[in-house]
């Protein structure tokens, strides 16, 4: 079942430089128990899709489009309803816990929080119960709800985001940037657990990284941004390994394999300058840092269109590159 | 601008044999030894933060140095800079002990420099890329043609042409050229080791490339050196010639790229490797991710013996039954540089080379 | 890609402050109270510097005063008279030039020693950073009127004591607002990539850290102004001023003490008391204003 | 609008509600500072012989007193049926102990040592006699110091009757009223002594209410919060004057503004001392500048007319011993005054400022005036540009009090402001005026001679006026004493101030003023002939609830409304909130 | 990471501690060492105001004698006996060492011109200036805060514009001057209100009378007071309110579901007024202040109008005292906001 779908998704903010177009026309689609990953570098707009599901964009954003979790459109929903599928519809990790976390309360009493928002006629003591079940299905000992925030490291503080993500049961988790600030090992740990979750108990699962080798790891399928909008989508390992577009092969060229002479020696990289979402060319808005453009990338923008020489299995690759469309190999 | 940026990323390919450059040993390098930083914690404890580190960058190499969170790698990367007093040990440069008098630490800086993780933070936002630039010539009044020397040092970064960038203030550049600007800052003294302290960390994906590109080019063809300190292991293959693997205060694994990443002896760069997503070539080395437990390491209460022996894997497995009355009670011997090509810290490592030498070929990695 | 003729970093320099210049005016100008409160200062300044030409000295003169005693307003005195008949818009208008001048003066050497002590103290620190910080502290802590008063009774009163004992009451504010922003600054990296390159205390300080605490204190300064000037309104009128000068204050001390409130004399109390509101708030609004531009911290606020 | 409760009091209790806005010292009627302390003393106690209404010595506790032929001896006859307010008997035995502790209390002696020192005993031979010993002959000083007789069986249970023992409330007195009941900074309640010998007071408590402000005390009156005010300000008293119910009473005042001329710091046996402008030592200088001040202006303009110009050191209230001048008067003339000094040989520089003869000084004063004074800082303006045009440079300033008499007693100025109010026994004032007071030492530290005026005449009629019992004799050596002074200027006085008052005429009538034409309320001297002479008027209640019930209940109304708005919006707001 | 630097205006409160330590790095100081570094440097202060007042004071010119006995002639003798009243006839060090002692024992000298104990006078006049300035500031905190946080939430809106402009305003408006036209126009054209003082003293002496005296005396007072105050406390608890209003822990309350006024009421209004505590502290410098203006404009009986008729006077002793009461009462205040602090923002312990 589609648990989750963007149709056609702008998002433009209003600020003193003008109008941004932050969301470009995104469609993406994630199945229940499955793992979208999100990739793109900083700026692309990742965020402000995970925070579009939630309608929690400020004021500022324009939102056009539709957002359907279970069917629903979350755009046009009323308030009250909107409030009640919050956390119990779809939960987001953020990105920095630190700050994500109120620094003066307790963490077990912010993971009971929404169980007795949303739970009616719980008691406090049942939801503080909850919230230390939850602590310890992260790996955390029950005592540490007492603890406040500052009392814990990066990596405890992230999984007390993710309990607290996992304390209404949501259908799907959002996971914004949940490991970028982590120590490799505490990352390694913190996505250990994240996938023992999915696989556990076949939640949805958006993760939204610039790592594409994480993304690689823990997601069945990834899609790439640039300036708003999708450039790739494909089955995770195929798009870090075998990228169908020159954006998405700079960006997993910056994460090179160890123990490949390929890229011993090599830092891979992308010239240029990340785009102005204000002021973005006309046509293929990577063409000013594409290394095989063609003619027709100033002209055109390219649309999202299934990319031949892929593999059979699972799902389409598709790719926003003429060049790729064509067959071409788009790494230099 | 596009054609400069495109230039830089195609000369690495040209010089991409391994460790072309030799490095020039002795005379302008750069040595650490048995070097100790303590700082003193409210409570009367004492952090050890460097614990007794032997290292050498010379002249033409690039060396990483990489480590968790906390190890101590800004620690000594200050401290070989002079931003630190050691508490033991001593850093010498072309073989003389570094003096800590204004006059001696400033002819010093001259010759070692420093970039720094977070270009946006390195450079003042009040001044411009040229005054930047300037800076360190107008504070070793070096006055004849600062404009050249600017522009010289600005095109050796990668920012060309150069002029074009004097009036930019720093917020007006991307991430990547700012760290250049940095970069060009340090070049125009042309020193002849570069300390970097996380030069990519805080730069986008697709960006970082474009500095370790510039990093490789400046030694391949100034014969610069360099200590990049990392947390990403990737980023070592990327560029370093050797690697020096730290845990706390100390270094554990040392020798060239190749063999510590892909034949990791020492088990936490064993764990480490082992974490990295997406490495088929490791699968053999390691097959199964190791993520060890516990937390962060605390430079305040280092323990006795193996240091890493509370969150050893191979302890924790038992499998280091053997030598474990060791582990526990022996502090390892600090790895000097010179010995070996490829060092390790460990009880364990040591007891099956030894094992391996008496005992036929059984060896384990 | 251009050529570009040589260029000599002075002059380079010197284009690139025009430029930021005019960039935290523009960012200034966008700000409507602080052009308000620009456009109220300036006219009361100008009023103020124009006050001889406007209005003859003599008739501050008590024996040429040519009114009535406390006459309400009229033609020939628009706004009344005070108790020996001169004119109350001469008055507040010659008042104007000692309240500002008290004002600017007092916060010029507060803010000066301020900045001093806090860009050392921050800087240096050890010894001598902690004595500086307990004894602003000590400053900041201490209620500032009662402090002044007391000082102004050993000092006597004159104008240059009033100025120094303001001054005294207030450098703390800047001080502590320095010593933290210098604080700050030295957390930043380019001052450990300065010291990097072998940059010394000197250096540090005026190239790095002065430049960067200078805006701040510019915008601290435009708040010190009203405070100063409301000190020493609320000095003179508790009569802790010099009875012999003609400031806002000392004109209300005049009022309260010939009986104006009695008298139902509004137009003896009204003119210095809004002379002084208006200062104050024309100075309160150019200072929120200019903190806005240089504390990116508030910069969200006016939107 | 009517004090909160006042109305509900006042069925019960007639109050004589006076502002002040002085502190009590001390209830100790040997240590009197203050004006508010004079005036409960002079309520509480009782003096042997009291002040009239006009001045005039007159029966108080003693009936009748006898004066020895050398004037050594005193014999008091001591009024009989007099009871101390705890219902004791008076008898001379209390006199005897009273003037006994001005003779044998060491403090008190010191405290009073102009009188005390002269005494020599005090005896009660029976309960109604009291014979008193001097040392020297003294009329004066005996029947118009205000010895406070004190009850014997009270204080002698006081371990020591010099210290604030005696502020033990309620004072045990034989006076009108008794004080009993002191908050500081707020109130002195006085009651009534209703078996008072000379008939009850008018009213049954005197309060003393404490204002701050006069301005305050002012609406206060008009409010009906307060009976009398004084001190007030001719602003205040053009407000008052016409209100309904308010009497304004523009009384002649006891004292007198004057500026001191440094001309002569030298102590007794000639040493100079200070360092005051040599040109202030000639006569003539003093003369010009006295003559270019126009006393009548200070007076329209600083006391808005409320005031006379002065020419001596005894004010015209005291009509008897003032000197008016009469044709000695110098009169206000710059020109006259620029000519005097030409003649003097006083040119004007280029700059315009006279030079002395022979050094070639500029005249070059410096003038200090009160800093807390508003008035002075207007006459100091005055003054200086008239002098001005005399060639003489001025620069004033506002100096501390404190260190003002620093500066003064050191000879360190040249003109300085200075001011007293003078008691209806001139001896007093003049006495600062003689040789005899000279300073020994050059540190400041004695000040006991106002200006180190010493003029051998002059003493040689002050020590004949002290003895003289004719008093219109005496009158006429005091006026002379006055007239040596004015053609010496060493001071030059500026002018008398009046006592602004004012009063609720509907409250109060029948108050004996002092003088008892056009005299004062407040401040009335040896005996407080006003609030004992005051009478209850009927003054209609203004019945019904007061206006502040109503504010009170409005109120309360308007917030409990608006909070219910607030909550009410509140709710209705959050259910559909956009976020 | 940031080190979280907590407070509105990161100047004028807790400046980063001098000791270095890491931002992300877990130094564990303890309670103790907070304490101590807290306790110590109000004890310095302490010290320094208790030395400081016994010079300041001293150096005011003049012989307290002729004050004492102002316009009236003084012989030797009379001024010798009142010098050995006084303590004044001792040497400089005795003087001293009597006042620390004194000090120290709560015994406070003798006023000059009320010949009484300080110490009794300090404690009649307390509960005036108690009643005044703590009305008055609990109303400035409460109001200044209600509209803050209401203004900085709505940020831009009307409703905030109207406030800070009407707090600006009232802010910029001298005390005294702002209480002489309320006196014009509520006391004097509409009669509405008394004068000046705190009682009437015709009023019954039972508590609810003087209960209601005392609060319609109090009216006047605490409003001038009130409306020059308050928007110091709304323009602290506004910017205050905007640092966290950013915050992602907001975002994330909001995702959890809670309503708009829950996500202000419960995280961001309580996060913001921690950092606060120190800053209404530290203005109990201007509490004083405005009391002492106030309470001389209302000539209300309380310690503010005591200390500034004690410099006309000059009673030395009184000025003494309330000096060291005035500044030791916002020294030890300022003391107990920090260690409260502590106990109630968590955040605090974090970097000591
Ligand atoms: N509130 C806002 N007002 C205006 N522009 C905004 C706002 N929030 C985000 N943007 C802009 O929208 C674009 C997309 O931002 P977004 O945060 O979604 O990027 P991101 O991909 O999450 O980046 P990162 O990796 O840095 O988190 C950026 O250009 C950003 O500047
Ligand atoms: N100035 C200091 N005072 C006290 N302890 C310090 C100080 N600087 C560093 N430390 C401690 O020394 C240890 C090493 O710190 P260092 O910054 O060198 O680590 P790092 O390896 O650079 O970490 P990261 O990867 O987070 O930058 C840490 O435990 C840290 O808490
Ligand atoms: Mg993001
Ligand atoms: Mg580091
Ligand atoms: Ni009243």
């Amino acid at each position: 079942m589609t648990l989750l779908e963007f149709k056609d998704l702008h998002v433009t903010y209003t600020g003193s430089r003008g109008r941004i177009p932050a969301v470009r026309g995104v469609d993406l689609k994630v199945e229940s128990g499955r793992t979208l990953g999100i990739a793109g570098e900083s700026g692309c707009g990742k965020s402000t899709l995970a925070m579009a599901v939630l309608r929690l964009l400020p004021k500022s954003a324009e939102v056009t489009g539709e957002i359907l979790l279970n069917g629903e459109d979350l755009l046009t929903m009323g308030w009250g309803r909107l409030r009640a599928v919050r956390w119990t519809g779809a939960s987001i990790v953020f990105q920095g816990a630190m700050h994500s976390l109120n620094a003066v309360h307790r963490i077990g009493r912010q993971v009971a929080e929404p169980i007795l928002l949303h739970e009616e006629g719980i008691s406090p003591n049942e939801a503080a119960e909850r919230a230390e079940a939850l602590l310890e299905r992260v790996g955390l000992p029950s005592s540490r709800a007492r603890s406040y925030p500052h009392e814990l490291s990066g990596g405890q503080r992230q999984r007390v985001m993710i309990a607290m993500a996992l304390a209404c049961d949501p259908d799907l988790i959002i996971a914004d940037e949940a490991t970028t600030a982590l120590d490799v090992m505490v990352q390694a740990q913190v996505l250990q657990l994240i996938s023992g979750l999915v696989t556990e108990r076949g939640v949805g699962l958006v993760m939204i990284s610039h790592d594409l080798s994480v993304l690689s790891e823990v997601c069945d399928e990834v899609a790439v941004m640039y300036a708003g909008s999708v450039v790739e989508q494909g089955p995770a390992h195929e798009v870090f390994a075998n990228a169908r577009h020159p954006y998405s092969a700079a960006l997993g060229a910056a994460f090179p394999v160890i123990g490949d002479p390929a890229s011993r020696k090599r830092p891979g990289g992308l010239a240029g300058d990340p785009p102005d979402p204000v002021r973005l060319p006309d046509g293929c808005a990577f063409r000013p840092r594409c290394a095989v453009a063609v003619e027709r990338c100033g002209e055109e923008v390219p649309a999202l269109l299934a990319v031949p020489g892929a593999a059979g299995e699972g799902p389409a690759r598709v790719s926003a590159c003429f060049v790729a469309q064509e067959g071409e190999p788009v790494v230099v | 601008m596009s054609s400069e940026a495109r230039s830089s990323n195609e000369e690495p390919s040209s010089g991409s044999a391994p460790s072309s450059a030799a490095p020039v040993r002795g005379e302008k390098s750069l040595t650490a030894r048995d070097l100790r930083v303590e700082f003193g914690l409210p409570g009367g404890r004492v952090a050890r933060a460097v614990d007794g580190v032997d290292l050498d960058v010379a002249p033409g190499e690039i060396v990483a140095l990489a480590g968790e969170s906390g190890c101590g790698k800004t620690t000594l990367a200050r401290t070989l800079l002079g931003l630190e007093r050691s508490t033991g040990g001593t850093v010498a440069f072309g073989g003389e002990p570094l003096r800590y008098s204004t006059k001696a630490l400033k002819a010093y800086r001259r010759q070692v420099q420093l970039v720094l993780q977070d270009p946006s933070g390195a450079l003042n936002p009040r001044h411009t890329v040229y005054d930047a630039v300037a800076e360190g010539l107008r504070i070793h009044g070096i006055t004849d043609d600062e404009p050249g020397r600017v522009a010289d040092a600005l095109s050796r970064a990668g920012l060309r042409p150069p002029e074009q960038f004097f009036l930019a203030y720093p917020h007006e550049l991307s991430g990547g050229q700012r760290q250049r600007v940095v970069i060009a800052g340090a070049l125009v003294l042309r020193p002849s080791i570069l300390i970097a302290d996380e030069p990519v960390a805080s730069l986008d994906a697709s960006v970082r490339g474009e500095i370790l590109a510039l990093l490789l080019r400046l030694k391949e063809e100034q014969g610069l050196g360099a200590l990049v300190i990392t947390h990403d292991l990737g980023l070592a293959w990327s560029i370093a010639d050797r690697i020096a693997i730290m845990y706390l205060g100390r270094i554990v694994e040392q020798g060239p790229v190749e063999q510590v990443l892909t034949a990791p002896r020492h088990p936490y760069t064993r764990a480490l490797v082992s974490v990295l997503p997406g490495a088929p070539a490791l699968k053999e080395a390691v097959p199964e991710p190791i993520v060890l437990a516990g937390e962060l390491p605390d430079a305040s209460r280092i323990p006795g013996g193996c240091r890493f022996r509370p969150r050893c894997q191979e302890v924790a497995a038992g499998r280091a039954a053997e030598v474990l009355h060791r582990c526990e009670s022996e502090d390892l011997e600090i790895l000097g540089p010179e010995s070996a090509p490829h060092l390790v810290a460990c009880h364990l490592d040591r007891a099956r080379r030894e094992d391996a030498r008496d005992g036929g070929a059984r060896m384990a990695v | 890609m251009t050529t570009t003729t040589p260029v000599s970093p002075r002059s380079l320099r010197w284009a690139r402050r025009r430029q930021s210049f005019t960039r935290s005016w523009n960012a200034y100008r966008s700000q409507r109270t602080g052009m308000i409160g620009l456009f109220l200062l300036a006219a009361i300044v100008i009023l103020a510097l124009a006050a001889p030409i406007l209005v003859d000295e003599s008739q501050l003169s008590v024996t040429q005063a040519t009114g009535g005693r406390m006459e309400p307003p009229s033609a020939g005195f628009p706004l009344g008279t005070d108790e020996v008949g001169r004119s109350i818009l001469a008055l507040t208008l010659w008042g104007a030039r000692l309240s500002l001048l008290i004002g600017l003066t007092a916060t010029v050497v507060a803010i000066l020693v301020g900045t001093a002590i806090g860009v050392t103290a921050g800087h240096i620190g050890g010894w001598y950073g902690w004595i500086a910080l307990r004894f602003s502290d000590w400053f900041m802590v201490l209620p500032s009127l009662v402090v002044a008063i007391a000082l102004l009774a050993v000092l006597g009163r004159s104008m240059s004591t009033t100025i120094l004992v303001i001054a005294m009451v207030s450098w703390s504010g800047t001080t502590r607002l320095v010593r933290a922003q210098t604080l700050t600054v030295q957390a930043r990296p380019y001052l450990e990539r300065a010291k990097a390159l072998g940059a010394g205390h000197w250096h540090q300080m005026t190239k790095h850290i002065l430049p960067n605490v200078l805006p701040l204190v510019l915008a601290s300064a435009t708040l010190l102004v009203p405070s100063a000037i409301l000190m020493e309104s609320s000095l003179a009128w508790l009569g802790l001023g010099d009875p012999n000068v003609v400031s806002w204050g000392s004109i209300l001390n005049r009022a309260s003490s010939n009986g104006a409130v009695s008298a139902h004399a509004w137009w003896y109390l009204l003119p210095p008391g809004l002379a002084i509101l208006l200062v104050v708030l024309a100075f309160m609004m150019c200072g929120r204003a200019l903190e806005a531009v240089f504390n990116p911290r508030l910069r969200g606020e006016q939107s | 609008v009517a004090a909160p409760s006042a109305a509900a009091q006042e069925n019960d209790t007639d109050s004589l509600l006076i502002a002040t806005d002085q502190e009590v010292d001390t209830f100790n009627p040997f240590k009197r500072r203050f004006v508010i302390t004079y005036n409960t003393s002079l309520m509480t106690y009782e003096t042997l012989v009291r002040m009239g209404a006009d001045y005039e010595p007159e029966p108080g506790l003693a009936t009748e007193w006898e004066e020895s032929e050398d004037g050594l001896t005193w014999t008091f006859t001591i009024r009989e049926g007099v009871e101390w307010s705890d219902g004791e008997p008076l008898t001379a035995q209390d006199v005897a102990y009273t003037y006994g502790l001005l003779i044998e209390n060491q403090a008190i002696r010191d405290w009073n040592i102009d009188f005390a020192g002269n005494l020599v005993s005090a005896e009660a031979p029976d309960d109604t006699t009291f014979v008193l010993t001097l040392a020297q002959p003294s009329p004066w000083d005996v029947l118009t110091r205000e010895v406070f007789v004190v009850p014997e069986h009270v204080w002698s249970t006081y371990p020591d009757p010099s210290a604030d023992d005696a502020n033990q409330l309620p004072l045990v007195g034989s006076g009108p009223f008794q004080v009993t009941e002191y908050e500081t900074g707020e109130f002195i309640t006085l009651e009534a002594n209703e078996g008072y010998w000379d008939g009850a007071p008018g009213f049954d408590e005197v309060v003393f209410d404490y204002y701050e402000e006069s301005d305050a005390a002012v609406a206060a009156l008009e409010a009906g919060e307060v009976d009398i005010v004084s001190g007030l300000n001719p602003a205040q008293i053009g407000a008052l004057e016409g209100q309904d119910g308010i009497t304004v009473n523009n009384a002649q005042g006891r004292r007198y503004v004057s500026l001191t001329i440094n001309y002569n710091s030298v102590t007794k046996d000639g040493t100079e001392f200070g360092d005051g402008h040599p040109a202030l030592k000639d006569p003539i200088v003093r003369q010009a500048m006295h003559m270019a001040i126009d006393k009548q202006e200070l007076v329209d303009t600083v006391l808005d007319g409320n005031g006379q110009p002065a020419t001596s050191i005894i004010p015209e209230i005291f009509e008897q011993y003032h000197w008016d001048g009469g044709d000695a008067v110098l009169d206000f003339d710059i020109e006259a005054a620029n000519a005097l000094l030409d003649e003097a040989g006083y040119v004007r520089g280029d700059d315009g400022i006279r030079t002395m003869p022979g050094t070639g000084e500029p005249l070059s004063f410096r003038f200090y005036q009160h800093a807390d004074s508003t008035d002075y800082a207007t006459i100091a303006q005055f003054v200086s540009e008239w002098w001005a045009e005399l060639g003489l440079e001025i620069t004033p300033e506002a100096i501390e009090q404190g260190t003002l008499n620093d500066l003064a007693y050191l000879g360190e100025f040249d003109i300085a402001f200075s001011g007293w109010g003078v008691g209806p026994n001139p001896t007093e004032q003049l006495g600062m005026h003689t040789c005899a007071v000279l300073p020994t030492l050059t540190d400041g530290t004695e000040r006991s001679s106002e200006n180190n005026y010493c003029n051998a005449e002059f003493d040689a009629l002050h020590e004949q006026q002290k003895v003289e019992s004719d008093p219109e004799a005496r009158a006429e050596l005091v006026r002379e004493q006055q007239r040596l002074m004015y053609e010496d200027t060493p001071v030059i006085y500026l002018y008398y101030q009046n006592v602004l008052e004012a009063y609720n005429s509907d409250k109060i009538t029948g108050m004996t003023m002092q003088p008892s034409e056009g005299g004062m309320i407040t401040g009335q001297q040896g005996y407080a002939w006003a609030y004992v002479t005051a009478q209850p008027a009927d003054a209609e209640d203004e019945g019904g609830t007061p206006m502040w019930v109503w504010i009170a209940v409005a109120a309360a109304v308007v917030v409990v409304a608006a909070g219910a708005i607030v909550f009410v919006l509140q709710r209705r707001k959050t259910a559909d909130e956009r976020e | 990471m940031t080190d979280g630097s907590s407070t509105a205006d990161g100047a004028s409160t807790e400046a980063p501690s001098a000791g270095r330590s890491r931002p992300g790095g877990r130094v564990s100081s303890g309670f103790g060492r907070y304490l101590f570094k807290h306790v110590g440097g109000a004890a310095v202060s302490l010290l320094l105001v208790l030395f400081s007042s016994f010079f300041i004071f001293r150096l005011i010119a003049g012989d307290p004698i002729d004050q004492l006995t102002r316009e009236r002639p003084v012989s030797p003798e009379e001024r010798a006996a009142m010098r050995a009243e006084l303590g004044l006839d001792q040497p400089m060090w005795q003087q001293f060492w009597d006042y620390i002692t004194g000090t120290l024992t709560m015994d406070l000298g003798e006023s000059f011109q009320y010949r009484r104990p300080i110490f009794d006078l300090i404690v009649e006049r307390l509960p005036a200036t108690l009643i005044l300035s703590g009305t008055g500031m609990v109303l400035a905190v409460v109001l200044g805060f209600w509209i803050g946080t209401r203004a900085g939430w709505k940020q831009g809106t009307r409703f905030d514009k109207g406030h800070v402009a009407t707090g600006l305003l009232l802010y910029s408006a001298p005390t005294f001057w702002l209480g002489m036209i309320i006196i014009l126009v509520f006391a004097r054209y509409l009669g509405l209100f008394p004068v000046n003082g705190m009682r009437s003293p015709s009023t019954p002496p039972d508590f609810w009378s003087q209960a209601a005296d005392i609060g319609y005396h109090l009216v006047l007072p605490v409003l001038t007071y009130t409306a020059v105050v308050y928007a110091g406390y709304l323009m602290i608890m506004r910017s205050s309110l905007l640092d966290e209003i950013g915050s992602d822990y907001l975002t994330t309350a909001r995702a959890k579901g809670l309503r708009d006024d829950e996500v202000r009421r419960k995280h961001a209004v309580p996060n913001a007024l921690l950092p606060t505590v120190t800053l209404v502290f530290l203005a109990l410098g201007g509490v004083v202040n405005g009391s002492i203006v106030t309470e001389t404009v209302f000539s209300w009986p309380g310690l503010g109008s005591l200390f500034v008729q004690s410099i006309f006077y000059p009673d030395r002793p009184v000025l003494q005292a309330l000096f060291v009461l005035f500044s030791s009462s916002t020294i030890l205040a300022v003391l107990g906001a920090e260690i409260l602090y502590w106990f109630i923002d968590p955040r605090i312990r974090r970097s000591g």
